[in-house]
This record gives C-alpha cells, sequence and structure tokens, in this order.
C-alpha cells in the first residue's frame, strides 16, 4: 500500500508521513495507576486527552482505563503480572502524519468536527476525521500528528491532498 | 357528494368555481361512537372509509390531533412497492398493490397512481444474492419483479451511472414494474372524502389524551382535549405516536420512533422515469409529477420526536444521490422535511387486535407505510369490524416478540461475511 | 445597447463591460452586474414563463427571493450546465452562456400558453378531479402529458466535473446578513473580541445600505460609513467575513449549515478550486439579521413582465445604475414605495403616479411626491393591467369604503408594488421557534426561542436603519457577553433615514369579478387568489391543506413572496384570525442549496473509504477481479488469460485440494482479549465453552445476538490465559466489538479484561492445501510444524520469514492449512516470498469466490449468506457448539421461545441436484411440489450454491423446513421455464471424516 | 447535529463522535433462563418510547469509547443529563427543584 509519503507544500501547511514508533495499547483500572506508574516509570495522565513523556516514552490518555503509549524501537515495557491489565501492541495498526503549518488547524477542520481551539498544545484526543477514527494530537499551536488505521490511510490522506490544494488556490 | 369528472370541472369552470362543495366537512365529535380511529393519516382514514364502505359501520370518528394527513402521510417519498421477501409481507403489500390499482376509480379522486416501476440496485455479490432470493421467493408468490443487468437497467434508467469504475458499481438490479409512486395528499384527501360522504366524522385538533378501560378491562372510549367519547372500539393508527397513545391503555410497546427526513430537488423536465432505490448507498429517489426530484433517506439515530433531523444525513444521502447519479450534481435541493417513524423489532409492522378487549392497533410502518395505505387500511377494518384479523394480516401481531416468529426483512437483507 | 443604465450611477465598474449570452443574443453588462441587472439595463424585462399556464414573467426582486426570473446558465461546455438559477443572484462574466425557461418555440412565443387561455380549466386541485376516465387512459395518456408538462429548467445531462469542500468552524458568534442590524452586531461582538463570522448571500455585505446611498451615518454618507465599517472588521484577526455565503438551515445546538459559492461569479476559477464550500458552523451564539422580504400586492394582471417590487427598482437603481423603465407607475400600501419613487424620479424617470389604498398617507409624501411632479393617488387601487409581454397600462380607481370608482388607464412601462414587509425568519423557523401574530406592525414575529440566538433588526419588526443599527449593536453586545465577553453596544447618529409605516392587505378591492381576475399569490406556481378561495371552499381549513392542495408558496421561492399574501386571503376566505389558520413551516434550505456542496468531498473515489489489505496491490498487478465487502475490497479471483470466473475459480479449487495455495485472509476481525477474566467473558459472550481451552490451542466460537440468532463466528486462539485472539467475519469486526464492550462496560463492569481490535494490526496470510506444511517449514523458526507437535486448531507464536509471526493451523477448506499473522507493515514482504519459495510447490493465489466454494465443499456456514439474522444454531446444525454446561451466554434464553424450538423452522441442509451438472441459483426458492398454481408455498431457499471441481459436480446448502428431517427426500426448485429436483444431503460433501486435515 | 456531553471526557462534543445505543437502565436478568416468555420479551423489545424525557445510552465511540446514559427530551432533542453508566437513574424531580 502506497499511502503519501511525499510532502506536501501548499500555503501554510505541510502533511508527511511518520516512520511506525514501537506503538501500545495500555489498559488498566485506574485504581491501578499507582503500580503501573512506577512499573512505566512513566507518569500516566489520569485525564482523557493528556499527554506525558519520559524519556523515549509517551502516553495518552484516550479513555478512563485506556492509555497509547508509545516507545521507541526495542523498549517492550512490561507490567507486573499480578496487576490486571492489558498490554497489546497495535504499532502496524496505525499511519501517522504530522501536519504542521500556519494553517494545520485549518486543513483538519474539513474533517474534524470538534473545535479544534480546544485542543491545547500537548494534548490529544481520540476523534474521527470524516468517518474515519482518528487519534489526534496537537504537538504545538501550528503542529499536529494524526494517526488512522492503516486501511483507512489512503482515504484520509487523499482528503488531506484536496484540502491543501484548495488552501494553496486560495479560494 | 360531488362526483368529480371531466365534465364536472368542465361545468364548474364555466361558472366560475362557485359551486363546489367541501370535500369533508370539519367534524364536532359527538358523545359517542361504534368506532374511533386514533389518527386521521391515510390508514386510519382508510380503515374508516373501508368500514362504512365495506362493513356497513358508519358511526365511526376519525380523530387526529392536527390536521388530516398532516403526519407520515404527506411526508413521505410515495413509494408503492410489493416485492418484499418473506410470504407474509409480500402477500400484505401485494394486497394493497391490488387496492392502488383501482384506488381512483373506487374514490373517485385521481390519487395519481404511477406505475413507473421500482428499481432496486445490488452494489455487490450479497445485494444479487439478496435480490434474487426476493426475485425467486416473488415469482412463486405471484408478486411482479425481474432482475435486470446493469445494462437493462441503464436502459430503463437513463441517467443511472453503471461504470464499474465508481464505488458502488451497479452489479444488477431488481424491477417491479407493477410499483411506483402515488399523490400522498390525494390519498388521505380521497379516503376522508369518501369516508364523510358516508357517515364517518374526521374531527381534526383534538388530541386523544388516554384510551378509557372499563371495569373489565374492555375500552369503553377516549379522552380527548374536546372530551370524553365513548367507543365499543377503539383503533389506534397513530405511527410515531403509538407508544404514547398506548401507554395511556397499560401497554408497552415494541416501538420506538426515529426521524425519518427526505428531500426535493428544485423542479425539471421529465428526466428520471421510474422510482430507485439504493439500500446500500442508503438512498432512494423519483421525480414526482411536479418535476421535483423526491429523494428519501435513512432514520437519524436517535429517538425523537422533534421532526428535526440533522444535516450530516443529508450530506449523506445527497452524495449517495450524486454517486449514482452523477448528473445531478448541479442540481439544488429545494427544500428538506422530517417526520417520525415506529419501528418494531423486526422491521415489520403490528396490524391486529390487542390483549386489551375492543382495541386495534396498525403501526410500526416504519419508513415503509405510505405504500401499504389502502391495504392497512383495509385489513385494520376488517379487523376491527369481526374481532379478528384478516389472513394477510394474521401473522403481523403483537405476540410474535413473546413467541419469536419474527418476520425480519431487515435481518433478511442484513449484511455479514 | 444599454439605454437604461444611468452613467456613472452605482456600484457596479462602468469601465469595465463584460459580455454574456441570453438566449443566444449577446448582453452588454458590466462587472457586478447580475444577469438581472444587465438584462434590464438593456430594457429586457421578459426573462421567464410561469409554470402551469406558461405566462411571460419578468423580475419581480432584486434577491434571492425572484420566483419568476430563473434561468439556465453555463460555463464552457454542457458538463457545467445548471437550471433554475435566480437572475438576479447570478453575477455575470466574460462568457457566461444563460437560457430562459419553460418555453417553446422561444420566450416571446411560447406555444405552451395555451393552458392560459384555458386557465378556468386548470383551477386549483383539477387534477384530482379528472383523469380517471377511462382507466387505461391514465397510464398511456393522462400522466405522460401532466408529467411533460411538468418542472421548469431542464435537468443537467453529464457528470458535473467541478469539485465541491465542506469545513467544520466554531465561533463565539455568527451573524446572518450583513445589512445595517448584520454590521452593527458584527462591530460590538467583534469590538468585545469575540470570535465573530459574518456572512451575506449577496456579492456585496451592506444589505439595504447599499440601495439607500442617501443615508448619512455617524457623520458619513452610507456608502463610506459601509466601506470604513467593513474595512475594520475584516482588520480585526477575530473576525470572518463570508460575501455569497448563504445560510442555508439552522440546526441542534446552535449549528447552522452555510453554503458559500466561491467560483460561480469568476470568467476563470482557479484549476484547483472548489466550486461551492458548505461550512458547518457551531457557534455559541447567533444573530440573525436578515432583514425583510417585501410583499407583491395582489391584484389583476400583477404578473406583467414589468411589474416588480419597488425595493427592487430602488436597488437596481442604487446598486446597478440601473433604470427599470422610463415611465413607472407606483402602488403601493406602505410609505417605502413613496421614497422609491421619489429616488426613480431624482435619477431621472418619469414617474406617472404613486397609488396607494390608504388615505391617510403622510402629508409631506404626498407633498414631495406632487413637488416632484409625480401625481399621488391616496385612497386608490389598481384594478387591472394591460400589456402582453411587458406592462403598457395600469388601471386606477378610486375606493372609498367598500366602493371602487370606475377607474382610468394610466401608460406605464413599469409597475412597481409594495405590499408591505415580511419579517424574513426562515432560519428562526427551522429552530421550531414559535412565531406570534403582531397586529402592530401586521406581521409574524419571532416568539419562544429554541436555540441561542438574537434577532436584530427588521426581522423583529424595526423598520429604518437606524432602528436596525441600534438594534444590531445591541443584538451584537449580547451575544457577545453570552459568549463570555465583555461587550457593549454603540449607538448610531443617522440621517436621511425613512423608516416608513404600512397597512396589511389581501387582495386590492377591485370593481371586477374577483372569480374571473388573474390576481397572483404565488408567481411561478400560477397560484391566484381564487384558487386559494376555491381550496377554502373544498373544505380545506388549514393553511397546510390550503398549501398543499393549491401548490402556494411551493414553488422555489419557497413562499418568500406568496405566503402572507396567501395566509391572509386563505384567513378572509375562512372568516378566521390569521394566525388561527396558522403559517406553513418553513424548511430548510433556506434556499436552495446544490447537491454538489453537500455532498462535498463524498464523490468518486471518496464518496465512501475503500479500505485495502497491505496485500491488495499486489492482487491488483496480477489482475485480480475485485467485490467490495463491507468497505473493504478483496480480491475475488485471479483470472489467468482467457479465463472467466468459471474457469478462475474451479483452476483456484483444483490447487487448493492438490497443491497449495495461498489466500489474503488480512481483512479478518482480530480483538485481542485481554485480562485475568479473559476466558469468563468470553464464556458468556460466545456459545461455546472456553474455560479448558489450552493456551496454544484455538476453537470455532459462535456468537450470538440477544435474539438467539447467528450474529457472527470465527476461529479464537488462547495465547495464554489471559490472552485471546478473536477472530471475528470481515463485515462483523466492528459490530462484535461494539457488541463486546456494550457487555463488558454495562453488564459486566466487574471483570478484568479488556478488548483492543487488532484488525490491522496484522497482515493474514492463508496457505490451503496438502504442499503447506512442506512449503511453510522452510521458512519457519522457533516451532515444530510437525502434526504431532502442531496439530489441527493449534496456536503458537514463532518466527516466520524472520518474522514475528503468530501462527494458526487451521482450515476453512478442509485441507491441511495454516494462517500466518505476521505485523501488517510485513504483509507484503512475507507475501512475496511466500510466494517466491512456493512456486516448487504449484503455489496458486485464490479469491474470496474459491473460499466460499471450498468452505462450501465442507459445510461450514458464512455468516450473512447461509444465515439471514433469523437462523439459530439449531437452524444451522451447530448445536455442537454450543456449551452444554453453561449457565447462560449471551442469546440462551431465546433459543427457548415457544416459535425457536416450535417445528417448521427453516434448517440448514446440503442439495445435490439430480443432473449433477446443474447449478442452482442462490436465492432460488424450494418447493415439495412443483405442480401446484401460484402462490406456490416454499418450504425454504438456496444460501449458497457452486460448481465443485473437487467432486465433479454442483453443490448445494439450503435452508429448508424441518430440513433436518428430510434427508434424501427430492425437493423440487421451480424456475423460470423448468423445474429442477435435487435431493437434501449432508452439508459436508467433501471429505466427511476429515480425513485430509490429520496429515 | 446533537452537542453531546461525555461524562468520561468531561467535554461537550459533536454527536459525529457518539453513536446512540438504545434505551438506558435495561439492566440484562441476572438469571435469563428463570424468566418467563413474557418477562424476556419484555427485555429484549419493550421500550418506553416517550414523549418528552428519554433515558437514553450513546457510546464515545470516536472518542474515550464508553458507553453514558443521557437524559434527553425526545420532543426538543435537548439533553438534560448525562451520567456514567452503572450510575442510577437520577431523580430528575429532585433536579428540578434544586434548579429552581
Amino acid at each position: 500500500m502506497t499511502t503519501h509519503d511525499r510532502e506536501f507544500r501548499a500555503a501554510g501547511v505541510t502533511v508527511g508521513e511518520l516512520a511506525p514508533r514501537l506503538r501500545f495499547s495500555l489498559r488498566l483500572r485506574p485504581d491501578n495507576l499507582p503500580q503501573a506508574r512506577l512499573a512505566l516509570g512513566l507518569d500516566l495522565p489520569e485525564k482523557i486527552g493528556g499527554l506525558v513523556t519520559a524519556g523515549q516514552r509517551r502516553a495518552l490518555c484516550l479513555g478512563p482505563d485506556e492509555w497509547m503509549l508509545d516507545c521507541a524501537e526495542g523498549d517492550r515495557p512490561a507490567l507486573p503480572a499480578g496487576l490486571p491489565h492489558a498490554l497489546v501492541e497495535v504499532t502496524d495498526r496505525e499511519v501517522t502524519w504530522r501536519i504542521s503549518g500556519p494553517r494545520a488547524a485549518e486543513l483538519l477542520s474539513i474533517g474534524i468536527a470538534r473545535d479544534l481551539a480546544a485542543l491545547s498544545p500537548g494534548k490529544g484526543c481520540r476523534t474521527a476525521f470524516g468517518s474515519v477514527q482518528a487519534v489526534l494530537l496537537r504537538e504545538g499551536e501550528d503542529s499536529f500528528t494524526l494517526s488512522v488505521w492503516r486501511s483507512f490511510a489512503s482515504h484520509v490522506a487523499g482528503l488531506l491532498a484536496i484540502g491543501q490544494r484548495e488552501l494553496a488556490c486560495g479560494l | 357528494m360531488t362526483h368529480f369528472s371531466a365534465m364536472s370541472l368542465l361545468k364548474n369552470a364555466l361558472t366560475g368555481h362557485k359551486n363546489w362543495r367541501e370535500q369533508w366537512p370539519d367534524s364536532q365529535p359527538k358523545a359517542e361512537y361504534d368506532v374511533v380511529i386514533v389518527g386521521a393519516g391515510g390508514h386510519g382514514l382508510g380503515a374508516a372509509y373501508y368500514l362504512a364502505r365495506q362493513h356497513g359501520i358508519t358511526r365511526v370518528a376519525v380523530i387526529d390531533k392536527g390536521w388530516l394527513g398532516g403526519g407520515n402521510t404527506g411526508r413521505n417519498t410515495t413509494i408503492v412497492r410489493s416485492n418484499y421477501l418473506y410470504d407474509e409481507s409480500a402477500r400484505l403489500y401485494d394486497h394493497a398493490l391490488d387496492l392502488w390499482d383501482d384506488l381512483s376509480q373506487e374514490l373517485n379522486y385521481n390519487v395519481m397512481y404511477s406505475k413507473r416501476g421500482v428499481m432496486m440496485l445490488a452494489h455487490n455479490v450479497h445485494d444479487v444474492q439478496s435480490f434474487q432470493r426476493h426475485i425467486h421467493s416473488n415469482r412463486l408468490n405471484g408478486v411482479d419483479n425481474r432482475w435486470l443487468t446493469p445494462e437493462q437497467a441503464k436502459a430503463f434508467c437513463p441517467p443511472l451511472d453503471i461504470s464499474a469504475r465508481r464505488r458502488y458499481p451497479v452489479m444488477g438490479a431488481a424491477l417491479q414494474m407493477r410499483a411506483g409512486t402515488a399523490r400522498h395528499d390525494a390519498v388521505a384527501w380521497g379516503y376522508a372524502r369518501g369516508a364523510a360522504a358516508r357517515g364517518v366524522d374526521i374531527v381534526q385538533n383534538c388530541a386523544v389524551t388516554a384510551i378509557r378501560r372499563g371495569p373489565d378491562g374492555a375500552v369503553i372510549g377516549v379522552e380527548t382535549s374536546r372530551g370524553f367519547i365513548k367507543a365499543r372500539k377503539v383503533a389506534v393508527s397513530a405511527a410515531g405516536n403509538t407508544s404514547v397513545v398506548l401507554q395511556s391503555a397499560g401497554l408497552r410497546m415494541p416501538l420506538e420512533s426515529y426521524p425519518l427526513q427526505a428531500l426535493v430537488s428544485e423542479p425539471v423536465k421529465p428526466i428520471f422515469p421510474c422510482v430507485v432505490m439504493s439500500n446500500s448507498v442508503h438512498a432512494y429517489i423519483s421525480q414526482s409529477d411536479k418535476g421535483e426530484l423526491v429523494i428519501g433517506s435513512g432514520t437519524d439515530q436517535y429517538v425523537s420526536y422533534s421532526q428535526r433531523g440533522g444535516l450530516p444525513l443529508i450530506e449523506h444521502t445527497v452524495a449517495a444521490i450524486c454517486e449514482v447519479f452523477p448528473i445531478f450534481r448541479r442540481m439544488r435541493m429545494l427544500r428538506k422535511w422530517g417526520g417520525i417513524v415506529d419501528v418494531t423489532p423486526d422491521r415489520s409492522p403490528i396490524l391486529g387486535k390487542l390483549p386489551v378487549p375492543g382495541l386495534y392497533v396498525n403501526c410500526g410502518w416504519g419508513t415503509g407505510g405510505f405504500k401499504a395505505t389502502p391495504g392497512a387500511g383495509h385489513l385494520l377494518a376488517w379487523t376491527v369490524a369481526k374481532d379478528e384479523p384478516h389472513p394477510i394480516n394474521a401473522p403481523f401481531t403483537l405476540e410474535r416478540f413473546t413467541t419469536g416468529r419474527l418476520i425480519d426483512e431487515a435481518a433478511a437483507a442484513a449484511v455479514a461475511h | 445597447m444599454s439605454r437604461y443604465r444611468i452613467p456613472g450611477k452605482g456600484r457596479i465598474d462602468h469601465a469595465r463591460p463584460v459580455r454574456f449570452t441570453f438566449d443566444g443574443r449577446v448582453i452588454e453588462g458590466r462587472q457586478g452586474d447580475t444577469v438581472a441587472s444587465a438584462l434590464l439595463a438593456s430594457g429586457i424585462h421578459l426573462m421567464g414563463r410561469s409554470f402551469k399556464y406558461h405566462r411571460p414573467r419578468g423580475v419581480v426582486s432584486a434577491g434571492s427571493e425572484e420566483p419568476n426570473a430563473l434561468i439556465g446558465t453555463q460555463r464552457g461546455g454542457p458538463d457545467r450546465f445548471e437550471p433554475n438559477t435566480r437572475a438576479t443572484m447570478q453575477e455575470v462574466w466574460d462568457g457566461l452562456t444563460t437560457e430562459s425557461q419553460n418555453k417553446w418555440p422561444s420566450l416571446a412565443f411560447d406555444l405552451g400558453a395555451i393552458n392560459d387561455r384555458l386557465y378556468m380549466l386548470f383551477s386549483a386541485g383539477f387534477y384530482y378531479k379528472t383523469f380517471m376516465w377511462p382507466k387505461a387512459f391514465w397510464d398511456k395518456v393522462y400522466e405522460p402529458f401532466i408529467r411533460r408538462a411538468a418542472g421548469l429548467g431542464r435537468s443537467p445531462a453529464l457528470p458535473d466535473p467541478d469539485h465541491y469542500a465542506s469545513r467544520n468552524l466554531h465561533c463565539d458568534v455568527l451573524i446572518v446578513g450583513a445589512g445595517p442590524a448584520g454590521l452593527a452586531a458584527a462591530l460590538s461582538a467583534a469590538r468585545a473580541g469575540a470570535q465573530v463570522v459574518l456572512v451575506d448571500e449577496h456579492a456585496e455585505m451592506g444589505g439595504t445600505l447599499l440601495s439607500e446611498p442617501q443615508l448619512r451615518i455617524d457623520g458619513a454618507g452610507a456608502w463610506d460609513w459601509l466601506a470604513a465599517t467593513l474595512a475594520e472588521l475584516s482588520a480585526l484577526p477575530n473576525v470572518r467575513l463570508m460575501s455569497r455565503t448563504t445560510a442555508i438551515g439552522y440546526y441542534h445546538e446552535n449549528m447552522v449549515g452555510l453554503c458559500q459559492r466561491l467560483t460561480d461569479h469568476l470568467a476563470s476559477p482557479p484549476a484547483d478550486a472548489p466550486r461551492e464550500r458548505l461550512w458547518r458552523v457551531r457557534a455559541k451564539q447567533v444573530v440573525l439579521a436578515q432583514g425583510a422580504i417585501e410583499k407583491p400586492l395582489v391584484f389583476d394582471g400583477n404578473d406583467r413582465p414589468g411589474v416588480m417590487l419597488s425595493g427592487a427598482a430602488q436597488t437596481f437603481l442604487h446598486r446597478f445604475g440601473v433604470k427599470v423603465g422610463d415611465r413607472p407607475v407606483v402602488v403601493t400600501v406602505h410609505d417605502s414605495a413613496w421614497h422609491t419613487a421619489f429616488d426613480l424620479a431624482a435619477a431621472g424617470m418619469k414617474v406617472a403616479a404613486i397609488v396607494d389604498l390608504r388615505n391617510d398617507v403622510a402629508p409631506a409624501l404626498v407633498q414631495q411626491a406632487r413637488t416632484l411632479g409625480i401625481e399621488p393617488l391616496p385612497g386608490h387601487t389598481v384594478t387591472g393591467t394591460t400589456g402582453r409581454l411587458r406592462v403598457a397600462s395600469v388601471r386606477v380607481a378610486a375606493v372609498s369604503g367598500s366602493q371602487v370608482a370606475s377607474g382610468r388607464r394610466i401608460a406605464c412601462d413599469a409597475l412597481l408594488m409594495c405590499g408591505g414587509w415580511t419579517p424574513s425568519l426562515h432560519l428562526f423557523s427551522h429552530t421550531k421557534g414559535s412565531l406570534r401574530w403582531d397586529a402592530e406592525t401586521g406581521a409574524f414575529l419571532p416568539d419562544r426561542k429554541t436555540e441561542a440566538c438574537q434577532i436584530a433588526g427588521a426581522g423583529r419588526g424595526l423598520w429604518g436603519v437606524a432602528a436596525a443599527l441600534d438594534d444590531g449593536a445591541k443584538a451584537g453586545a449580547l451575544a457577545a457577553s453570552a459568549a463570555g465577553r465583555v461587550a457593549g453596544a454603540g449607538t448610531f447618529a443617522v440621517s436621511g433615514d425613512r423608516p416608513g409605516r404600512g397597512v396589511v392587505v389581501r387582495e386590492l378591492p377591485t370593481d371586477g369579478n374577483p372569480g374571473r381576475a388573474k390576481a397572483f399569490v404565488d408567481y411561478q406556481n400560477d397560484v391566484t387568489a381564487k384558487d386559494i378561495r376555491l381550496a377554502v371552499r373544498e373544505g380545506m381549513r388549514s393553511i397546510e391543506h390550503v398549501k398543499r392542495y393549491t401548490t402556494n408558496g411551493m414553488a422555489t421561492d419557497q413562499g418568500k413572496l406568496s405566503n402572507i399574501n396567501g395566509l391572509m386571503i386563505a384567513s378572509e376566505a375562512l372568516q378566521k384570525p390569521a394566525p388561527e389558520v396558522g403559517l406553513t413551516t418553513f424548511r430548510p434550505p433556506y434556499t436552495p442549496t446544490s447537491f454538489g456542496a453537500l455532498a462535498g468531498y463524498h464523490k468518486d473515489d471518496h464518496f465512501e473509504v475503500t479500505r485495502r489489505t497491505p496485500i491488495d496491490a499486489w492482487a491488483d498487478a496480477q489482475g485480480a477481479v475485485f467485490e467490495p465487502v463491507a468497505l473493504w475490497r478483496r480480491a475475488r479471483y485471479f483470472p489467468r488469460a482467457g479465463e472467466d470466473m468459471h474457469k478462475a475459480v474451479a483452476r483456484e479449487c483444483r490447487a487448493v485440494r492438490s497443491a497449495v495455495g495461498m489466500f489474503d485472509a488480512s481483512t479478518l476481525g482480530k480483538i485481542e482479549v485481554v485480562g485475568p477474566d479473559a476466558a469468563t467473558f468470553l464464556e458468556r459472550m460466545y456459545t461455546n465453552p472456553w474455560a479448558k481451552l489450552q493456551p496454544g490451542r484455538c476453537r470455532y466460537g459462535l456468537l450470538l445476538g440477544e435474539d438467539g440468532f447467528i450474529r457472527d463466528d470465527g476461529v479464537i486462539g488462547r495465547l495464554a490465559d489471559d490472552r485471546f485472539h478473536v477472530t471475528t467475519t470481515t463485515g462483523g469486526a466492528a459490530r462484535v466489538l461494539n457488541m463486546m464492550e456494550d457487555y463488558l462496560q454495562t453488564e459486566w463492569p466487574d471483570l478484568n479484561v479488556w478488548l483492543t481490535s487488532t484488525t490491522e494490526q496484522w497482515a493474514v496470510v492463508a496457505l490451503q492445501g496438502p504442499n503447506a506444511r512442506k512449503l511453510l517449514e522452510p521458512l519457519v523458526e522457533g516451532l515444530d510444524l510437525s502434526d504431532a507437535a502442531f496439530p489441527h486448531m493449534a496456536v503458537a507464536e514463532c518466527t516466520v520469514a524472520g518474522f514475528l509471526a503468530r501462527l494458526f493451523r487451521v482450515s476453512f477448506t478442509g485441507e491441511l492449512g495454516f494462517e500466518i499473522n505476521v505485523p501488517a507493515r510485513h504483509g507484503r514482504a512475507l507475501w512475496d516470498l511466500l510466494w517466491q519459495a512456493g512456486q516448487a510447490h504449484g503455489v496458486t493465489a485464490y479469491g474470496t469466490e474459491a473460499m466460499h466454494v471450498l468452505r462450501a465443499e465442507k459445510g461450514f456456514i458464512i455468516v450473512g449468506q447461509d444465515t439471514d439474522g433469523t437462523v439459530t444454531p439449531q437452524d444451522a446444525g451447530l448445536t455442537w457448539a454450543i456449551g452444554k454446561a453453561k449457565p447462560d451466554f449471551v442469546g440462551k434464553r431465546s433459543l427457548m421461545r415457544p416459535d425457536i424450538v416450535a417445528r417448521g423452522r427453516k434448517q440448514l441442509v446440503g442439495l445435490l441436484t439430480d443432473d449433477p451438472a446443474t447449478v442452482l441459483e442462490e436465492g432460488a426458492q424450494i418447493v415439495a411440489d412443483p405442480s401446484k398454481p401460484l402462490p406456490m408455498r416454499m418450504i425454504g431457499h438456496v444460501t449458497s450454491s457452486y460448481w465443485s471441481e473437487a467432486l465433479g459436480r454442483s453443490i448445494a446448502m439450503a435452508l429448508i423446513e424441518d430440513g433436518h428431517d428430510l434427508q434424501g427426500k427430492t425437493l423440487h426448485v421451480p424456475m423460470e421455464g423448468r423445474t429442477i429436483a435435487a435431493r437434501v444431503s449432508g452439508v459436508t460433501f467433501y471429505d466427511p471424516e476429515g480425513q485430509r486435515l490429520k496429515v | 447535529m446533537l452537542l453531546i456531553h461525555c461524562p468520561y471526557c468531561e467535554e461537550t462534543l459533536p454527536e459525529a463522535e457518539f453513536a446512540y445505543a438504545g434505551e438506558a437502565h435495561i439492566a440484562r436478568p441476572a438469571d435469563p433462563m428463570a424468566l418467563s416468555d413474557e418477562e424476556w420479551r419484555d427485555f429484549l423489545f419493550i421500550r418506553s418510547n416517550p414523549r418528552g424525557t428519554h433515558f437514553e445510552r450513546w457510546r464515545h465511540l470516536h472518542g474515550c469509547g464508553r458507553f453514558f446514559n443521557a437524559v434527553r427530551d425526545t420532543v426538543t432533542d435537548k439533553f438534560q443529563m448525562t451520567y456514567k453508566a452503572g450510575l442510577p437513574r437520577p431523580d430528575l424531580s429532585a433536579m428540578k427543584e434544586a434548579a429552581e
């Protein structure tokens, strides 16, 4: 499958596919957070949308018992066997783009119904881009990462490319 | 009742149309009736008409909280067809189709039943299998329905795009030639005129607030916004509001009411010769006798009585129409509207007796009630008059939800793999 | 050529001529013209024909409410043709092609106008009363005739090459309408720092201000004030101004749909520009400042070309520098038309008279008229007009009490009417906000609100620019405050304002016979006052019935001009006050909205997502034929040169049975069920037992709905005590996960188990066939593949071709089989390696069709094909998959219901045709006795049917009433023209003992 | 398009992220096998379908993924409140009084 690996440079926004990063879905009850934090060396956020980074590990809270955990290649985190949890690798499930530039939010608004102004830098959420489920992270004021499941990627990339051309033509 | 004809029209034209009389009076409720029908839509008015005409029961009132024909009768896309899968359904809708055929003459009111043919598009292998099953079943049930290749479908409906590159290519179609459309308001008005002429009272702007039962549990009448009305039998034919009305009789129903939206385009010269439905892309379309493209979509996802409906569903529906008929992309939506449809768990209606003596129901038609109008009216009248269901509506009981004998047209078309 | 243009006047660019065509004739307009203003400048009033009577019609308005001047427009070739465009809204550009509609052979001479001669026959509802006899004539004669007469413009005939965009937008305050009220609201809200969006449907913002240059606001001329205000607003970063943007609908929770027209005014649009963009705006507060729409007057002959709204004439004069005639007459019941007359006179037109039904017209107006040489006729009515393609004279008569004196004729070439103004509350009505009748203004005004909105200016009955500015400023401040800003409302010093007063009338009084008058209420649909009275006479008592019976208000202006006049006439006929007769509901959109804009990006490839597997590109390169399955596309078969589907599938099946086949199974749903309670959870969800399944082993799982009917199935592997790899059907994946989450979250939240979709984590290659192990073994590390060590229904983690893999030994074909799961990004590489290595073993790629045949040979069901949502495990012969000892599982209770255990249920059986070469049709119906007449009693249907290459004959599966008891019995499949006999059999046609798995 | 407050995310978000999930507070019986056919039918199929206040479930499908409960007026489509799954049916009359 060819997703869009070339970068579009349109008026004020670029879209580039990122190399896959080791990614896990981590599930556990909030009561068990202290133990999990200790084991992972990561202060897992409790508030949905919260993001923490420690070294090469980074966790985004997606639900009351769910975190998206990104790690460096070869880093396989583990939690104590006695701690009820689920850790499932999903690295290959997703394709991630970086969307950046002064008009990044505008480009995303062709597909995302949420108010992106309410998503401050350093926060993320699971949402929908059109009909496609996506995880959106605001890395900075003008920089986002957007992840969708692999088989939906060419559809979303196509829409982003159309949106870029629109922005470029000035109408 | 003034007889309608070309001659009467001409005569009246020459006298400045001053001598037409009202087509039905706006009746005040009487204290007592043999039968009260709740809901003055096509179904309810039809039931009243057939009670009077075929069963000689004329002490009948049709009561509506608003104006007659103001509910789903006047808010649908007017498709009439009978190519259903299960024997029970095929018989039910084909019965209605038989009545549609002569309805204008029967009522002396031109309901403009247009046998334009209803074509259902198959977009994948599963659709093909499902439609073939329908066609075989319909054929052996004596119901008109035939298979068309994509080329035949295009010949029948030239705006159709059958190129293989479409996201939903057309792999064939099932065509019921005998099916088509009718003028929705005329059906309600024609039945109202016919029923009123036979002594039925049509009471508008009178809300039924409760169904009253006597000490023995049987129905004794209805409470309304204009007071109590005594009745030996009460038939509820109130579509989206059925749950609410029956609640007052102590009955809880397997029904949910959803908003259903439809829209029309600006009128254009004849371009679309038939009705086309596509379940896979969720849209159906025909062209009215005024030239508007009449387009229906699915229901919004949540239970609602608001008749508002959201924009996303309209966007999706219009996109679906443009996908199948790309030439319509530069047409414009003129207006859209919403109705409330009551849906049963198996998407088939409930038409028959209720576990309360003297109480009858006709509900759960979902998005497909208009096509059944004459049949539903006729069968409801029969059931009320004889206190037992006609063989055609006998399977459409409330009890089927207890015993498990569902008539699941939706599941039968369900896609899995 | 532009004799009616006043040099230097208006807001158009007089220095830039623009040429376009109308019915083939080249018209020269000016940059900034609409088609209507350019035609008027050339003296052309006749722009269309009406719907029913084909009466010649001229432009009535200068805005989007225009009912008459509808034209076809075209850019370049016929693929960019569109009908029914309002000439009053379409801007001109060099090369624009336009045409008039609903006429033949020409606009000036239209044969359809014969209907007009027969108008007494075509009264309201005439078609309900006739065309019924003889019955056969309906289909053949009457209906085709009626339909041919229908419609206005012609439909586009070619696919539209343009593209359309959409966007979501959030703001504090959305202001609809950029007239004085909207502009003032924008100033208040924007100065308070609110995020403001201001939209207007016209090319230029300003609304009334554009037509009232005499005004002075805060010391500046109206147009200077407007320019300064727009400059201030556009300089603010928190303000977005959008012209040519129509608010089409007002939806739940302050969502307003906007349609922005981006290129229809450009001679050469940029290549990538979308033609239109749909905005879904979510505003904390909405300010509706849509102003008011002028009402026509209803009188005999009020539809001749040249009869138009007085405000339109004022707009054509001031905005476009166009005289609508040389010698207009004004007829009015409102002061505003007097001012129009004065403006026209000042611009050099000879206004012959101002006819006003009112006796008590302000003396100052009368005086000013006299000063300008205009004959004032207060207390007068218009009783008729003359002129065929253009109004030539008007008959005026004095009115005293109910007496109409005999009239006199005044020659004119335009008749400008004003029946007062209707607040534009369409969007407000979309919210189900209620309206109340205000006797003072004679209009419906907003009452109870359901959404967070403010209505400002003429929308709530305030006439005049000063009042609109002040009201708008307040509304903007209120909205900004409600959105959390600190806002104040400025005030404006206005001079030259002409607010005016008026009265509400029904029809103008006449000395003629109202039953004969052609006094139009709805121009486009040719509804006259007498039609409305006829509807009432025939028992139509609600305005909704009147509307539907007469079609009043159902034309493309959706009653903007006709609703109130229609209501007034109906209310008089019913002898009931207007509010009791009611107003018909306004429905979205505000003005007709192109399908393209609504569809947005959802066209062609982007109409719907097409999900592709990592191996899809390989299949594509091999020339595979694909089929859509749910949102996926899957390779159905891989034809070689000269092969049709039948041949290709036979070859693929042979390869699997004799060598080895490769199949892309990546689309199968996968759910990883993890946690200490994983087995307990599966026990409750699936019919099968799971507790005792050992890690490293798999089992077939059957999932029911709570109603007891089969919903899904798949193989489930236990990877560890607390970890299961669940597979689902391709189409069922999302549904099953949602169902599982539902039970887990709502019914059993105490269970320590979590569900993760891993459908797309893994690419899956199935190797099936006697050579499967030979092919696979050399590539596997860390696992002994021998039958003893890794038997049928085993699962293990290992590496395959160097990729970390989950390897299942499973078979959906009855052959020795493996399913190799590798991380999706390696799927293609794995496939290529296996393909290469497989060449030595006779490997063949097979698609879904061969897969279906192979599984049918083994009697394995496909959920959704052999089941249809009404099939229980017993019906499907899957009682073996039910854990008998389990006290409960989803759907178990439903299996005990009376009609589920009763006889007569359809049960899944095999079916073998007497003639082995005959392949039954899927969906064909089965009967016991084919000699019976129709309707025939059907006892079942064929669910799956194929040519079996392995068996050298056809096979089929069928759901048949009590089929399990009919083994060996011959049944019949009646087809068109022949009946096929077939014998009931078991469903396992091939290798019933399962020997081929034991290798 | 509705706006829905997710009680888990504590944000009010567009309907596009949510999936309706039917009437609320219809708990699956602890022992279905002990139920009569009529009782089981009531659980499976009977719905209150009121014109007015409706207790219903939604799932924040394209969000935190949680099912939760809501009180919505089916005539106006306005949400009165949303609350987490598992919480008891709120006492609306008490809420109304508290608001007054």
